[in-house]
């Protein structure tokens, strides 16, 4: 099949498959079959787009011109198609995970929640092939619309209230900041288009491009640096499933990779380092993922827990982005990945005890692990990949993020995420630890595990932690050659 | 007799609504009256478009009304700047129709349709001769026919207010046209010429007398009275809140924008932008209320519990952007200010028909009504909520390419085109308030027993409330024709001063 | 129930047996210094019996130095908190 | 062996086996896999020579998991036998947590003693953090959770601490090699503080004294055998002759003494004289001749072994009784006569007493400090000579199995644990009567007599007068008596004085937040919102729609301002 075909096949694909659910939705078994058939496809499309997308960059796909000189177009990177493999296979994950959940809390609305989450991959995988900050924006926002009857599934006042704040930071961001960010660097530089070595190329002054920098960091609002990172934890009242894919891996992780694209391909890595307002984001960045462990410490619900967690940890790709070095970029972008199979777990873990006991507090999971082994067992494993300690895959991103600071000159930095690891230890590993060693005296539970697809998911994106660890090399060479190091 | 038709166009383009107004009224039958109406719409429109093909294709277009060559007698003068608006009233005039004939027949005790039909035509007919004709005291002549016609469909609202509303509207239109009306009087006797493009010609040399100005400052309030600009505005969500939904619709879309026509007319053609906002302070003064209002007008549309008061503050706030544009003065500014008039009006358009088709169901329109409606009335919310993303101004709906033209014109201003971003940013995110409050409402609120048993709104008041959506929704994918014609607007009005 | 046989120590004879002969055993040791050859690479140990008088007054220093520590140091058991008893495994 | 693979590297089946044993219920099946672990591995080591190296491409680094010289096989031997000896012990637990995690802690210790650059030696750092932090949670109480916890950061952070000076020589050098490194250069520090930890320097000291004696009996055996021993191992291949090591060697053997003394719980005197043991293998490597590095490491191969047999009969009293503290016990040698002579033994051997193993080792770096002419050095490592005996050789017999009755009477532990108990012993007998065995395994040359004159009698000396001083305190009754307490030590900082001024400060802060808080609700509802909605609310004055009058004022007023700015 063409290349061309295939790009508009892998986004469309999941736009179909949302017609499908939609018709479909009176048989449950139908609808999800549909799902899982049309995250297979498109995992598989992605998938040979791979050594296209390894071969740099390739032609540019335009299908419509919203604003004359600016077209919707796509166009693969690596970049993109790291994001874009990530999340196309997260979701064949995180569709067999539904299927389990959705039926085990018995949720209402299952149709259009299957409809929703199609449309948000397809717009996240608008996100990651997108030629021009144009193309980007439209579907970072159409991603937000797309997410938000899924965060306010319940439709309950506390899902409203949660729907409002994230749909309200979201929003204000990108209308306040990104929008206006983007209209600026076109009048400055008349394009959009991502290139690689960014698009300045000494056209503007320091002062607007430093301006233009702050303003971008700021208005994507989904890499959630603070003081934007609110929506995260609104955004736990969705359904874990959503929780799980969505503000684990796709939503934020547009977040962070527009970031990195922005840094990468708008600014450029050598406008970058001259920047002075780049150290002042970089403390922001640093202080961002401090705070939000700190933050993550006083958390008793699992999933706002998780959820400050993931505030953190977007930091650390944010940090990435903006060292621009090429060990920061690699580690970034490796972050996105490592990240992504590390918090899934995670938060499939959260809602695997949520649908077999009903807890959402960690002060009543003492002792879980015994009826929950294998639950435990995974969250054992999510965490130590987002602490970063072999043998799981978060190890080498934090490697490279950490060689990254070093290279940029910034040790305080190293420092930062050397304390970050040790906070992340203090608020994540007594949850699994607890589960199964504490109050020993109660005697021997029955085992109650969640529903086997919930367990298969688990075990799917933990084995990934593992297998991240120790065949990093394809990861790191789709990382590695965004800035144009070893292919 | 093609050719004749061809040669006549534009008068016919006013003199086919016109002329069936009377007729109109005559038939009395309710369901004739419609179909007359909507015949004469499609007409209309079809000339409209007919005279947009034309101008583009082939420059401006002058008529001599009735034979006596301009500037003596009255000329009717269709060139790229109101060559969009005739096709955007006449679009705007079959739309409604469509819209009304259920609407109308709910709305509208039975014995006044065939009237309410011929005030809608007259209306028509008076804001179409505005736009197209070239000559100062006709203008003021069409003026009064749409305004008074206007007043009468506002009457026809069956809420009792809706007769204090036309009054007041009455009140206020009045002075706004009189004003006009002394601004022509005061051209008129320094240069003894009432046609547009003689008067261009001659009032350069008369710039500075006293008069002259006195006529500038009167045409100017005068006709912000009409345009609603802040703080005049306060006769405008009265109008729009208690008419009938139809008579909201078409007004709500067209009304302002025609008199802001007006108003650029005359700043450009009549005065020439070297005068206005050369020797003349114009610009500060229209920034400033322009950004008041769309500060004003966003805070007030979010406390408000009736939606039709909701949009017609939005309007307020939006009348502020299109403002912002034409006082920026410049041709991004001016395109810019344009093309949001043509996308404000197929937005609120849209949503002013939901707003009708509520009220079609429920007799009100207030923030209750729209309990549930998610479910019970997911097309018509459907259409609501695409409209409202139009207006908070999201990428692929036609407000995101207005805010867009608007903030990249704001960037040649330096420090304040900053502020004028800022407002136009703060005025999105207001808008996201006032939107989503009612979003939440349709879908997160259970519907109580008035609301449980609501339907979906007839078929017939779908089509038009969709076609408008889709229409904000193409604009927002490919504008190029609105931006086209937008440039073109602003090429024109710019190049014909000196 | 029947009492536990006597073990070893719990004779106090046995007992003060032993610390005679370990009594014997220092004195021979500090003796042999006197007889046997040690070759030294320090000057301190060219002292008589060195390594006995460095043994004894190590073993005073540690008892005083221990004793002053533990008025420093020491706090009630509870201090972290709340002992537990402690079981095998 | 000449072809080397991953597969066939000695750490690999310690984590064959770790994986295994999670899925394998036949206790039977288990033990006997268990078992011919470390024996399989060191049949593995035994086929490698000295010298070769496994180089393997990875992400663009060249790295080294396996590399041999005499340094690293001495410690590969001997994490053999220190893992049999704590499997051995340790097969009647049913937990198979602790399984797995003793086989991977064993494993991952092996594998970083032949780990031939720094990514490596951070990869096996960190697994053996990770595993070994399992045998303390094992033990299932709140107290075991915490400290545990507080263990496993500390250890965390030295990994990191490991992986910073990693990258800084990478930035600086290209190389990731782990060889010597030095202080010339920041990295140096960092890595220096890095083993540091691992190794209990004075003040980074603190987690062996608090998680060692909350593991559980059979993990304390495991604990006490690798993870300061590898750090020994680190720093004898990094930082050999660095003097600052010295100095901290000196600080390290004097004050745990102290401590010891006055610690109530055994287990956690062990680890105080694991500490001072400690002590003097980093002032041998910091003395830094062949004959002190030979002396430190041989020191580190006997310490494992009397270390782990102390552990092991202190193990097997809490284990038979249930009780530690030296308050609780007393007489046990009257039902306990095997584990009484088996500790004895290894009393003997940590007091190094002639014929024992600790002899053959400690004298060579009190020689190499007097040979450097380190004087006050060498009197400090007397001093702590003298100490080892009071504290370790008499303390902790003489108040477990003499001393006051307790009237515990608890029966010898089972028979696997003795014999592992047993294999020690005789192992420290072994090298004490038999040096030449392990001076062959060296890494230099040795050239030390062991059994001369000087030698047996100087040590013979000490050690009986600091026995007569003991006799003379218990006679006269002056002796400090053995308090249930709880000392304080550098964890007061971080468990007592950090938690109590963040908790002080919060505790302002909360009060003050809250009263903040309430400040700017109050400021948004009542001022903004409020303002907002009397202006502009349905009924504000900006949203009035009504009065005709206010609004042609407003025409009046504006068509006013257009004149006056138009006429002038």
């Amino acid at each position: 099949m063409s290349y061309e075909a295939l790009v508009s096949l892998a986004v469309c694909l999941p736009l179909a498959g949302a017609v499908l659910v939609w018709l479909c939705g009176n048989t449950p078994n139908l609808r999800e079959a549909v799902t899982l058939v049309t995250g297979g496809l498109t995992f598989l499309s992605v998938l040979l787009l791979l050594p296209q997308g390894l071969s740099g960059m390739s032609p540019e796909l335009v299908f419509a011109a919203p604003l004359p000189g600016l077209s919707l177009s796509f166009r693969l990177e690596p970049l993109g198609m790291l994001f874009a493999l990530i999340a196309s296979f997260l979701w064949i994950v995180t569709s067999i995970y539904s299927i389990g959940y959705m039926r085990g809390a018995k949720e209402e609305n299952q149709t259009r929640f299957y409809i929703c989450f199609a449309l948000a991959i397809a717009f996240t995988l608008g996100i990651a092939f997108s030629a021009n900050l144009l193309t980007l924006f439209v579907f970072y926002e159409l991603l937000t619309l797309s997410t938000y009857p899924l965060v306010t599934h319940k439709g309950n006042d506390e899902a409203r209230r949660g729907g409002r704040v994230y749909l309200g930071v979201l929003l204000t961001t990108s209308i306040a900041f990104f929008l206006p960010a983007i209209i600026w660097t076109y009048s400055v530089t008349g394009t959009l288009d991502f290139r690689p070595g960014g698009i300045f190329g000494g056209i503007a002054d320091s002062f607007v491009v430093g301006a233009l920098l702050i303003l971008f960091c700021f208005g994507v609002g989904k890499a959630a640096l603070m003081p934007f990172h609110r929506w995260l934890p609104s955004a736990m009242v969705a359904p874990t499933p959503v929780s799980a894919l969505l503000h684990a891996v796709a939503v934020v992780k547009a977040g962070v990779f527009t970031l990195l694209k922005i840094t990468v391909y708008i600014f450029g890595a050598d406008l970058l380092v001259l920047l002075e307002a780049r150290d002042l984001m970089l403390y922001i960045a640093g202080a961002s993922i401090l705070l939000a462990s700190i933050v993550a410490m006083t958390r008793d619900n699992l999933k706002a827990r998780l959820a400050y967690s993931t505030v953190s940890q977007l930091g650390y790709i944010t940090l990435g982005a903006l060292l621009a070095t090429p060990a920061g970029i690699t580690g970034a972008a490796m972050h996105i990945a490592m990240h992504a199979f590390g918090k899934i777990t995670l938060f499939f873990c959260a809602g695997a005890i949520y649908v077999a006991t009903k807890k959402t507090e960690i002060s009543q999971m003492e002792g879980l692990g015994r009826a929950m082994p294998f639950t435990m067992l995974a969250f054992l494993i999510g965490s130590l990949s987002i602490i970063g300690l072999p043998p799981t895959g978060g190890t080498w991103s934090k490697w490279y993020l950490m060689l990254g600071s070093l290279e940029a000159g910034h040790i305080a930095l190293m420092g930062v995420l050397m304390v970050s690891s040790l906070l992340n230890i203090a608020y994540l590993l007594p949850i699994p630890i607890r589960g199964f060693f504490a109050g020993r005296n109660e005697g021997p539970s029955i085992l109650k595990e969640a529903p086997w697809p919930c367990l298969v998911a688990m075990g799917i994106t933990s084995a990934g932690c593992f297998v991240l660890f120790f065949f990093p090399q394809p990861l790191h060479d789709l990382a590695a050659s965004l800035y144009g190091g070893t292919p | 007799m093609m050719s004749a038709i061809f040669a006549n166009l534009p008068a016919l383009q006013v003199i086919l609504p016109l002329l069936f107004a009377p007729i109109c009224f005559l038939l009395r039958k309710r369901g004739a009256a419609w179909l007359l109406a909507f015949c004469v719409s499609l007409c209309t429109f079809a000339v409209s478009i007919a005279l947009f093909m034309q101008v583009s294709a082939a420059g401006p277009l002058s008529y001599a009304m009735g034979g006596w060559d301009p500037p003596w007698g009255i000329e009717y003068r269709v060139d790229s700047f109101n060559a969009p608006f005739l096709v955007l009233l006449s679009l705007m005039f079959c739309v409604t129709l469509a819209f009304s004939y259920k609407s109308v027949e709910k709305e509208i005790v039975q014995p006044r349709h065939a009237l309410f039909y011929s005030a809608f035509m007259l209306c028509v007919a008076g804001l179409l001769g505005i736009v197209i004709t070239g000559d100062a005291f006709n203008v003021f002549v069409f003026l009064e026919i749409s305004s008074l016609s206007s007043y009468i469909l506002i009457s026809f609202g069956k809420d009792r207010r809706a007769l204090t509303a036309a009054f007041q509207y009455l009140i206020m239109g009045t002075i706004g046209a009189t004003f006009l009306l002394i601004g022509i009087g005061f051209i008129y006797m320094m240069t003894g010429t009432l046609n547009m493009a003689d008067l261009a010609v001659r009032l350069p040399s008369v710039m500075d007398t006293h008069t002259v100005r006195a006529a500038f400052a009167f045409i100017i309030v005068g006709m912000s009275i009409k345009v609603a600009l802040f703080p005049l505005h306060v006769w405008l969500p009265n109008a729009y809140g208690y008419a009938p939904s139809a008579a909201s619709v078409f007004l709500a879309a067209t009304s302002t924008k025609v008199s802001l026509y007006v108003l650029i007319r005359f700043t450009f053609t009549v005065f020439g932008a070297g005068f206005a906002f050369g020797a003349m302070p114009l610009q500060p003064i229209l920034l400033v209320l322009a950004v008041t209002a769309v500060f004003v007008g966003s805070l007030s549309a979010i406390f408000q519990t009736n939606i039709k008061h909701v949009l017609a503050y939005s309007s307020v706030a939006q009348i502020g952007y299109m403002v912002i544009g034409f006082a920026l003065a410049s041709h991004a500014g001016l395109s810019a200010g344009i093309l949001h008039m043509f996308n404000h009006a197929v937005m609120k358009g849209c949503l002013f028909l939901v707003a009708g088709c509520v009220f079609y169901r429920f007799r009100s329109a207030r923030i209750e009504d729209f309990r549930g409606l998610g479910k019970t009335m997911p097309w018509t919310m459907g259409a609501f909520v695409v409209g409202g993303l139009g207006l908070i101004g999201m990428p692929l709906t036609a407000g995101f390419v207005s805010k867009w033209y608007l903030i990249m014109a704001a960037l040649d201003h330096g420090f304040v085109g900053f502020l004028i971003i800022a407002a136009v940013l703060a005025g999105s995110l207001l808008a996201v308030a006032y939107v989503w409050r009612i979003v939440e409402v349709a879908y997160f609120q259970a519907p109580d027993e008035v609301h449980e048993n609501g339907k979906e709104a007839p078929f017939i008041l779908l089509v038009p409330a969709w076609f408008m959506a889709l229409l904000t929704l193409y604009i927002g994918i490919d504008p190029s024709l609105v931006v086209g014609a937008a440039e073109s607007a602003a090429l024109s009005l710019l190049g014909s001063t000196p | 129930m029947k009492p536990e046989r006597p073990y070893f120590l719990d004779n106090k004879g046995n007992v003060r047996f032993l610390i005679y002969i370990f009594h014997a055993l220092c004195f021979v040791l500090f003796a042999a210094d006197f007889v046997l050859h040690r070759h030294s690479y320090h000057p301190l140990e060219e002292i008589p019996a060195f390594y006995a008088l460095f043994g004894f007054l190590a073993f005073s220093v540690i008892i005083l130095g221990a004793a002053m520590l533990r008025k420093l140091v020491m706090r009630p058991e509870d201090y972290y908190e709340a002992p537990e008893e402690i079981s095998n495994d | 062996m000449t072809d080397l693979s991953l597969l066939t590297l000695p750490f690999m089946p310690f984590f064959i086996a770790a994986l295994a044993v999670m899925f394998i219920a036949s206790s039977s099946v288990r033990s006997a896999l268990m078992l011919a672990v470390p024996i399989a591995s060191g049949f593995l080591l035994l086929q490698e020579q000295s010298g070769v190296a496994l180089t393997m491409p990875f992400m663009g680094y060249e790295l080294v998991p396996f590399r041999t010289d005499k340094l690293s096989f001495l410690f590969g031997y001997l994490f053999c036998i220190a893992s049999f000896i704590a499997i051995l012990f340790s097969l009647h637990v049913k937990d198979r947590v602790q399984h797995t995690a003793g086989l991977f802690y064993a494993g991952s210790a092996v594998g970083a003693v032949f780990a031939g650059d720094l990514l490596s030696l951070f990869f096996f750092w960190e697994v053996m953090t990770v595993s070994s932090v399992f045998l303390i949670w094992a033990r299932q109480t709140d107290g075991a959770f915490r400290c545990g916890m507080r263990y496993l950061i500390i250890q965390v952070a030295s990994g990191l601490l490991l992986l910073a000076g990693a990258l800084m020589i990478l930035h600086s050098t290209g190389s990731l090699a782990f060889n010597e490194i030095g202080l010339e250069s920041q990295a140096g520090y960092v890595i220096l503080l890095a083993f540091g930890i691992k190794a209990a320097f004075p003040l980074l000291h603190n987690w062996v004294i608090d998680s060692y004696p909350q593991s559980t009996v059979t993990g304390a055996v495991f604990l006490c055998c690798f993870t300061t021993k590898v750090a020994v191992y680190a720093l004898a291949r990094g930082y050999a002759g660095a003097d600052i090591l010295i100095y901290i060697g000196a600080v390290m053997v004097i004050f745990p003494i102290f401590y010891a003394v006055i610690e109530n719980d055994l287990r956690r005197v062990l680890s105080y004289s694991m500490i001072s043991k400690v002590g003097f293998m980093v002032c041998g490597i910091g003395i830094g001749t062949e004959l002190a590095i030979n002396g430190a490491v041989a020191t580190a191969f006997n310490h494992v072994i009397y270390k782990s047999l102390l552990f092991m009969s202190m193990g097997s009293v809490l284990h038979m009784t249930g009780r530690i503290r030296a308050s609780d016990l007393g007489g046990l040698y009257k039902s306990m006569p095997l584990t009484t002579i088996l500790c004895v033994i290894g009393a003997a051997s940590i007091s190094a007493v002639p014929l024992f193993g600790g002899f053959v080792s400690k004298g060579m770096i009190l020689t190499a400090a007097l040979d450097q002419k380190l004087d006050f050095v060498w009197l400090c490592l007397l001093f702590a000579s003298a100490g080892t005996f009071y504290y370790a050789g008499i303390k902790i017999c003489y108040f477990t199995f003499f001393g006051q009755d307790s009237g515990l009477r608890a029966a010898d532990p089972p028979k696997h644990m003795l014999l592992a108990m047993g294999l020690a012993a005789a192992m420290c007998v072994f090298i004490g009567l038999y040096p030449a065995l392990l001076f062959g395994l060296l890494p230099f040359e040795v050239d030390y007599i062991v059994y001369d004159t000087t030698h047996v009698l100087a040590q013979l000396q000490l050690l009986a007068f600091v026995g007569l001083g003991f006799v003379w305190l218990k006679i006269s009754k002056l002796g400090p008596p053995d308090l249930r307490s709880v000392n304080l030590d550098v964890d007061w900082i971080y468990r007592k004085f950090l938690p109590e001024s963040i908790r002080c400060a919060l505790g302002l802060l909360i009060a003050d937040y809250g009263r903040l808080k309430r400040f700017f609700c109050d400021l948004f509802h009542q001022y903004i919102m409020g303002g907002l909605i009397r202006h502009h609310g349905p009924h504000g004055i900006l949203a009035r729609a009504w009065p005709i009058g206010s609004m042609v004022l407003w025409v009046a007023v504006l068509l006013f301002f257009y004149l006056i700015f138009y006429y002038f």
